[in-house]
């Protein structure tokens, strides 16, 4: 398996279902992607398409009414896939972190309050063992340098003396701590400040090209997701409905969903440009529609559509998959975006 | 559609039925939580028993000396006490003084804390600064010894008097969860919005912030009945209050005249002991389906 | 002092609202005015903490500025003694603010029919329930929730965030506000669905003359609902920057002002990997309990010049038609009198 | 911090009093204690008065006691309660209560009325410890224990024993602690023999010598058994419930979510994650709960005739002996508001963030 060197992590066709009152959630339904060394994965969506349930279930972190119904998560390290759902208790615990490491949506509530910065860090070292506390501390001390703060100041702080965006520093250089080769992020910027969130960015992003791990990147912002990622999943109701480059899904998004939010999202440079929304609303994932899920909000629906999901299907490119049966009318309705890109294109040609 | 059809539905129009159809209601959301259906049956069962069961049966206070502790018997259904009398009649008899008791400070208790708990959130400033520091230092006066030594001073054999004393002696807490409530819900933006919409005062409160403190306004209630009920057969037990025909009384009797100690006697003793603490728990109990029952959040249409 | 513009359908002079009391004092609001004309949109814009939402509260009435007034209709709000003038009735049904969470500005107890029939009902806007059904109805249809059989005698809390949003929108035109108050009404809504919920709120401004004070953090939102508007960048308690919308998007001039449109990501990646950035000299945001000295922004600013930035206050001045900036630099650079 | 340490350093004579007398109330520590100090005052200060005004003034129902027993004249009879009372009857009542508060600070609250010549000092100083005793150890057992179920449930919540344990801490919680005595007594001691009730009254054994020597400990744990049982099993449901509800609280917290993300043990965060959060709201409980349990006891005590201080309130109520129940009563009031103040100071030892808030 030649091409697994790069690609640390693969999941295929995951379904996670989770027990609530009224019924079944089916959260994750048939997701396959991999993720690949050095490359950034952005996961659009949402809220409620799944798509946290799905960043969660990669390191087995579900809560406790969910469950993982069926698919495979293969961790990659010296050529050797590890099945990550046989893992038992304990190689669960030093695939975590270690291996791969995921930093929460809001680092206001990531660290234990009652505890300094420092004997957090510590006690994630200690968990997987082969540091002293020396080399910790130095370590820490680097990281937390890297990541833009004042390591004295940080260190031996307790959390709530720190401001928001300093502890998601924190806590990414936290994540740095093991080395790990996966890098999840779960909305890393969305609670912070504009000129905050900006650092944040900037620093995720000297991260990727610095360390090159692969990074899962979770997003309900369309413009973080374009500025970090490399490739876009867009999820919805649980499945991937379009992946692909990120030029590719913003400047000729094959998913009418797809096209829905980037005409939905409104850019700040530039001139005015009327907006559309989708109808409607997402769907209810404890009785979802049949056929397509996105039918019901769908300007292209069809009858095919009303009966029969769409798979994912390559679509362009190698690289680009889409599940929907009117590509090429979606198509159609792109060729602004297309001209669009055909001009920095042009630019950067010149 | 015409706007006719659309009209709120009032459907029945006379009030007996619209009564019926509450108490329907009621029932079905109270059934939805099975322990505090549980609680409301016994507690039920228990006014049942003080109210309508003492007509059925006849108040015994003659003692029959053949008959101390005597077992039970189809007559005597829990037996006979020390000096031969019914203790069935006694335990029917015996609760309606603890329940009106119960009832009463959890109306005047409530009612102290709802309005003063209200006004110190409404009012704030140094009226709400003042009677927080009192509540404050109220909640650190160990209730039950205060009653006690009071109960020596006062004689406290009339019931209204002892259910002002309770709730006057309890309003600190309640008055503090209240206050809370209010301010937290004072703060809540629709609140706001119905200031912007000059809805006036009496509807804020009214309308908008107390249907929200319901829930918690019946937990008050039944928070204030059971600790009225602790207290009340606490005082009976160590003699203070001269009360006659009541569990607490029974007990006291039991205790008093050693008949704790034999025993032939475990009819006489367990009978009230286990009407106090089934009382007690049919209240607690019950205040999780009255808290579910006025929680807004649970409403359907 | 005691006329307003008559410019203006709402003004705001020279407010100043300061919280809590002696050593944990603070200013929230440092001395804030602006006018919005009637059927305009003016939006404010700035970071969590900077006193928008204050400023928002005290145009709506719910805040008694601690000193500055706000002018209604050419008229105070406020009587010199801080009580309610005398046309406040008139004001406090004028305007109505929409508020950020839609899970908390709906009372959980009220079906969607009482909370709209309310105050239709309580200011004798119609006579009867039955008027006040098709009022309700009418209303229901103007925020687009139809059919309105399937909302009516809903719940709250049985609706989605954007529908709850819809309602918050029509309990506030029951009253037929002139102004409405818009406080991050969108944020909290899906991306999918905020658009429509803005295009409904412009409709309003178009069809019944809404005007709007437009209150939000995301500068994307600002640019598409009040391009047509004017945009106060407020920098903790102070606005730095007031302009026409356009101008403020492409040709900033207050360094806060550019570094917040640098530091946006764009839901476009060519655009957004080749946007210029502004470097800050720190990333400490000052807090409100001491704040530096001169121009709040000069322990951040690029262009910060020692010995002026760092003692002078800049003052909000005038630097071409109707545009205002709060910068040393700016200004001069603009030709402004100072 | 540090600017203004060095400005009043540098210029001290000109602070104005008001500065010192706003700067001295404003610091948490002192605010605590007196407002603690002022609850003391606050209470014995209400207890004197309802003592004095009350319908049946004590030192009047003393009085005619005295005449009807051995056939006092008035006079002589109010002469002998005024000084059993310690108390000039014909000073004004202001005076009364002066003198009354000068004695209490001086450490005199009176003498016995029961048995004269015995100070009800010396009453509470033989008759507290061994509350203290019973009631701190019930605590501390019932705290531990209800900790670590509550943990338990909330850590099996799917678990079929779940809802019965729970159950019983319910039921255990709402029930009178005097009901739970009396059931364990008539149980346990009576109808089914178990245990020897009647030796086992009394806080020891007539006759043992108090010291560090195995046969006095093993005595007063025997003796001591049946309340502790009591006040275990009548206060476990509570911190049971609470620490249940507490420990589904935190582990619902993003922060133990990233500690399991972060490859963590489970021991690990069970304890400093989980564990010590949770802990927090009871700590407070517990400490406050010493002071009411104080109070609770006189019940208690009777049932099973354990000399403590409950006890000795209670004959002191039946026997209406008023210096010693006032005493007592103050003694009781001391506790609560002493294990208040000390759990709003343990608090920001166990938090950090209020450490910071709450410290100058």
């Amino acid at each position: 398996m030649e091409k697994q060197s790069s690609v640390p992590l693969t999941v295929e066709d995951l379904w996670v279902e989770y027990q609530i009152e009224r019924g079944v959630v089916k959260a994750v339904r048939g997701v396959s992607l991999s993720l690949v060394k050095g490359e950034s994965l952005a996961l659009i969506g949402e809220s409620g398409c799944g798509k946290t349930t799905l960043g969660v279930a990669l390191i087995r972190l579900l809560v406790q009414a969910a469950r993982i119904t069926r698919g495979e998560i293969t961790y990659w390290r010296d050529n050797k896939g590890i099945d990550v759902l046989s893992l038992k208790e304990r190689e669960l615990r030093r695939f975590r972190w270690r291996e791969c490491a995921m930093v929460f949506q809001s680092a206001l509530n990531a660290f234990n309050p009652v505890l300094r910065i420092w004997d957090q860090i510590l006690d994630t070292s200690k968990a997987h063992g082969g540091m002293s506390t020396s080399q910790v501390r130095e370590r820490a001390m680097q990281l937390l340098e890297y990541v833009q703060l004042d390591p004295k100041r940080v260190i031996d702080a307790y959390p709530h003396e720190l401001s928001g965006g300093m502890r998601q520093r924190v806590l990414l250089a936290m994540s740095l701590l093991l080395d790990p080769q996966v890098l999840i992020l779960d909305e890393p910027t969305t609670a912070l400040d504009i000129l905050t969130q900006r650092t944040i960015i900037d620093l995720l992003r000297r991260l990727k090209e610095e360390i090159g791990f692969a990074m899962l990147f979770i997003s309900h912002d369309l413009a973080t997701a374009a500025e970090l990622a490399d490739r876009v999943a867009t999820m919805y109701a649980g499945s991937i409905v379009e992946l692909g480059p990120v030029d590719d899904i913003f400047y000729r998004p094959a998913h009418p969903y797809t096209l829905g939010l980037i005409r939905a999202v409104p850019t700040v440079t530039g001139e005015f440009e009327a907006l559309v929304s989708i109808p409607g609303a997402p769907p209810d994932l404890v009785d979802p529609p049949p056929g397509c899920k996105f039918h019901p909000r769908c300007p292209y629906v069809t009858e095919q559509c009303r009966v029969e999901e769409p798979q994912l299907k390559t679509h362009y490119s190698e690289t680009h998959s889409v599940a929907c049966f009117n590509v090429q009318r979606v198509q159609q309705d792109t060729l602004d975006l297309q001209e669009r890109y055909a001009k920095y294109a042009g630019g950067k040609a010149s | 559609m015409t706007t006719q059809a659309l009209m709120p539905k009032t459907g029945i129009r006379y009030w007996p039925g619209r009564v019926l159809r509450g108490i329907g209601r009621f029932l079905k959301l109270m059934s939805r939580n099975k322990t505090g259906f549980a609680g409301f049956l016994i507690f039920i069962f228990f006014v049942l028993m003080t109210t309508v069961g003492t007509l059925f049966v006849p108040e015994v206070t003659k003692a029959d000396i053949n008959a101390i502790y005597a077992p039970p018997t189809w007559e005597h259904p829990l037996g006979n006490d020390s000096q031969g009398k019914d203790i069935l009649s006694q335990i029917v008899h015996g609760g309606r003084d603890i329940l009106q008791m119960a009832l009463l400070t959890g109306i005047i208790s409530t009612f102290i804390g709802v309005s003063l708990g209200s006004l110190s959130a409404l009012i704030g400033g140094g009226f709400d600064a003042f009677l927080s520091m009192l509540a404050d230092i109220w909640l650190t006066i160990p209730r039950f010894p205060l009653l006690a030594v009071l109960a020596t001073l006062v004689k406290l054999d009339n019931m209204i008097y002892l259910a002002l004393l309770l709730s006057v002696l309890s309003w600190a807490g309640l008055y503090r969860s209240i206050r809370a409530q209010v301010f937290s819900i004072k703060e809540r933006d629709y609140i706001e919005a119905a200031t912007a919409l000059d809805l006036g005062m009496w509807h804020i409160i009214f309308s908008e912030v107390l249907p929200n403190m319901l829930s918690y306004i019946a937990i008050s209630f039944t928070f204030g009945m059971t600790s009225a009920i602790y207290a009340q057969v606490g005082l009976v037990f160590l003699g203070l209050v001269p009360l006659t025909r009541n569990w607490g009384v029974m007990i006291n009797l039991a205790w008093t005249q050693g008949a704790i100690f034999f025993k032939d006697s475990i009819y006489f003793i367990m009978a009230p002991v286990t009407a106090i603490a089934l009382f007690q728990l049919s209240i607690v109990w019950m205040s999780r389906s009255l808290e579910e029952i006025f929680n807004p959040r649970l409403r359907t249409g | 002092m005691n006329a307003g513009s008559g410019e203006y359908l709402i003004e705001a002079r020279n407010l100043v609202r300061m919280f809590g009391a002696r050593r944990e004092r603070v200013t929230a609001v440092d001395d804030v005015s602006f006018g919005i004309r009637q059927g305009e949109v003016v939006c404010l814009v700035g970071e969590s903490g900077c006193g928008k939402t204050t400023t928002g509260k005290m145009i709506t009435g719910l805040l008694k500025p601690t000193s500055g007034q706000v002018f209604y209709a050419g008229k105070s709000v406020w009587t010199p003694r801080g009580d309610k003038g005398e046309d406040f009735k008139t004001y406090r049904l004028g305007v109505q603010i929409i508020h950020q969470d839609p899970y908390a500005s709906l009372n959980p107890s009220h079906t969607i029919y009482k909370i709209l029939s309310t105050p239709l009902l309580h200011h004798k806007f119609v006579a009867n329930t039955y008027e006040a059904l098709d009022r309700v109805i009418e209303l229901l249809n103007i925020v687009g929730l139809s059919p309105v059989e399937d909302f009516l005698y809903k719940y709250p809390h049985q609706l989605s965030g954007g529908q709850r949003q819809r309602v918050s929108v029509a309990r506030a035109l029951t009253v037929n506000p002139r102004v409405i108050v818009a406080d991050e009404a969108v944020s909290m809504v899906d991306v999918s669905i905020r658009v429509g919920l803005l295009n409904m709120m412009a409709d309003l401004k178009r069809n019944l003359g809404v005007t709007y004070l437009f209150i939000t953090h995301d500068l994307a939102v600002a640019k598409f609902f009040a391009w047509e508007g004017r945009i106060a960048v407020m920098y903790v308690g102070s606005i730095v920057e007031f302009a026409s919308t356009p101008q403020l998007i492409n040709d900033p001039l207050h360094p806060y002002s550019k570094a917040l449109l640098a530091a946006v990501p764009e839901a476009d990646p060519e655009l957004t990997r080749s946007k210029k950035r502004v470097e800050l000299r720190s990333q400490d945001i000052p807090s409100l309990l001491a704040l530096p000295s001169g121009c709040r922004f000069h322990p951040r600013c690029p262009y910060f010049e020692p010995g002026l930035c760092d003692v002078k206050r800049p003052e909000l001045l005038p630097v071409g038609e109707n545009r205002y900036v709060a910068c040393h630099i700016a200004a001069r650079e603009a030709g402004a009198p100072t | 911090m540090s600017s203004i340490a060095m400005s009043t350093q540098a210029v001290p004579q000109r602070k104005p009093l008001r500065y010192w007398i706003k700067r001295i109330t404003s610091n948490y520590v002192v605010r605590m204690i007196s407002r603690a100090i002022f609850t003391i005052w606050f209470v014995t200060s209400l207890i004197f008065f309802l003592v004095r005004l009350m319908p049946s003034n004590p030192i009047e129902v003393y009085i005619n006691e005295l005449m009807v027993q051995y056939s006092l004249p008035y006079a002589e009879a109010r002469d002998q309660a005024a000084s059993l009372f310690a108390i000039d009857l014909d000073a004004p009542l202001s005076k009364q209560y002066l003198d009354y508060m000068v004695q209490l600070l001086h450490g005199n609250l009176g003498e016995s009325l029961r048995s004269p010549g015995t100070s009800v000092w010396e009453i509470i100083v033989a008759f507290l410890p061994w509350t203290l005793f019973s009631v701190g150890l019930g605590l501390l057992i019932s705290f531990t224990l209800g900790v670590f179920i509550g943990m338990l449930l909330a850590y099996k919540r799917q678990a079929l024993w779940e809802p019965v344990v729970s159950g019983t801490a319910s039921v255990l919680s709402s029930i009178p602690n005097y009901i739970i005595g009396i059931v364990l007594l008539v149980f346990l001691g009576v109808y089914w023999g178990i245990i020897p009730i009647h030796q086992m009254r009394g806080s020891r054994s007539p006759g043992i010598q108090p010291g560090f020597t195995w046969v006095f400990i093993k005595d007063i744990f025997f003796h001591a058994a049946m309340p502790v049982l009591t006040y275990v099993l009548s206060t476990i449901g509570s911190w049971i419930l609470s620490m249940k509800s507490s420990t589904i609280g935190t582990l619902g917290e993003d922060y133990v979510a990233v500690a399991r993300a972060r490859g963590l043990s489970e021991g690990r965060i069970t304890t400093a994650y989980v564990g010590r959060n949770a802990m927090l709201p009871l700590i407070t409980q517990l400490l406050i709960s010493i002071g009411f349990v104080v109070g609770g006891s006189i019940l208690i005590e009777n049932i099973f005739v354990y000399q403590g201080i409950g006890y000795r309130l209670s004959s002191a109520l039946t026997t209406r002996d008023y210096p010693l129940m006032q005493g007592i009563f103050l003694i009781i009031t001391i506790s609560v508001v002493l294990s208040n103040l000390v759990a709003d100071f343990i608090y920001g030892w166990f938090d950090p963030r209020v450490r910071i808030a709450g410290g100058d």
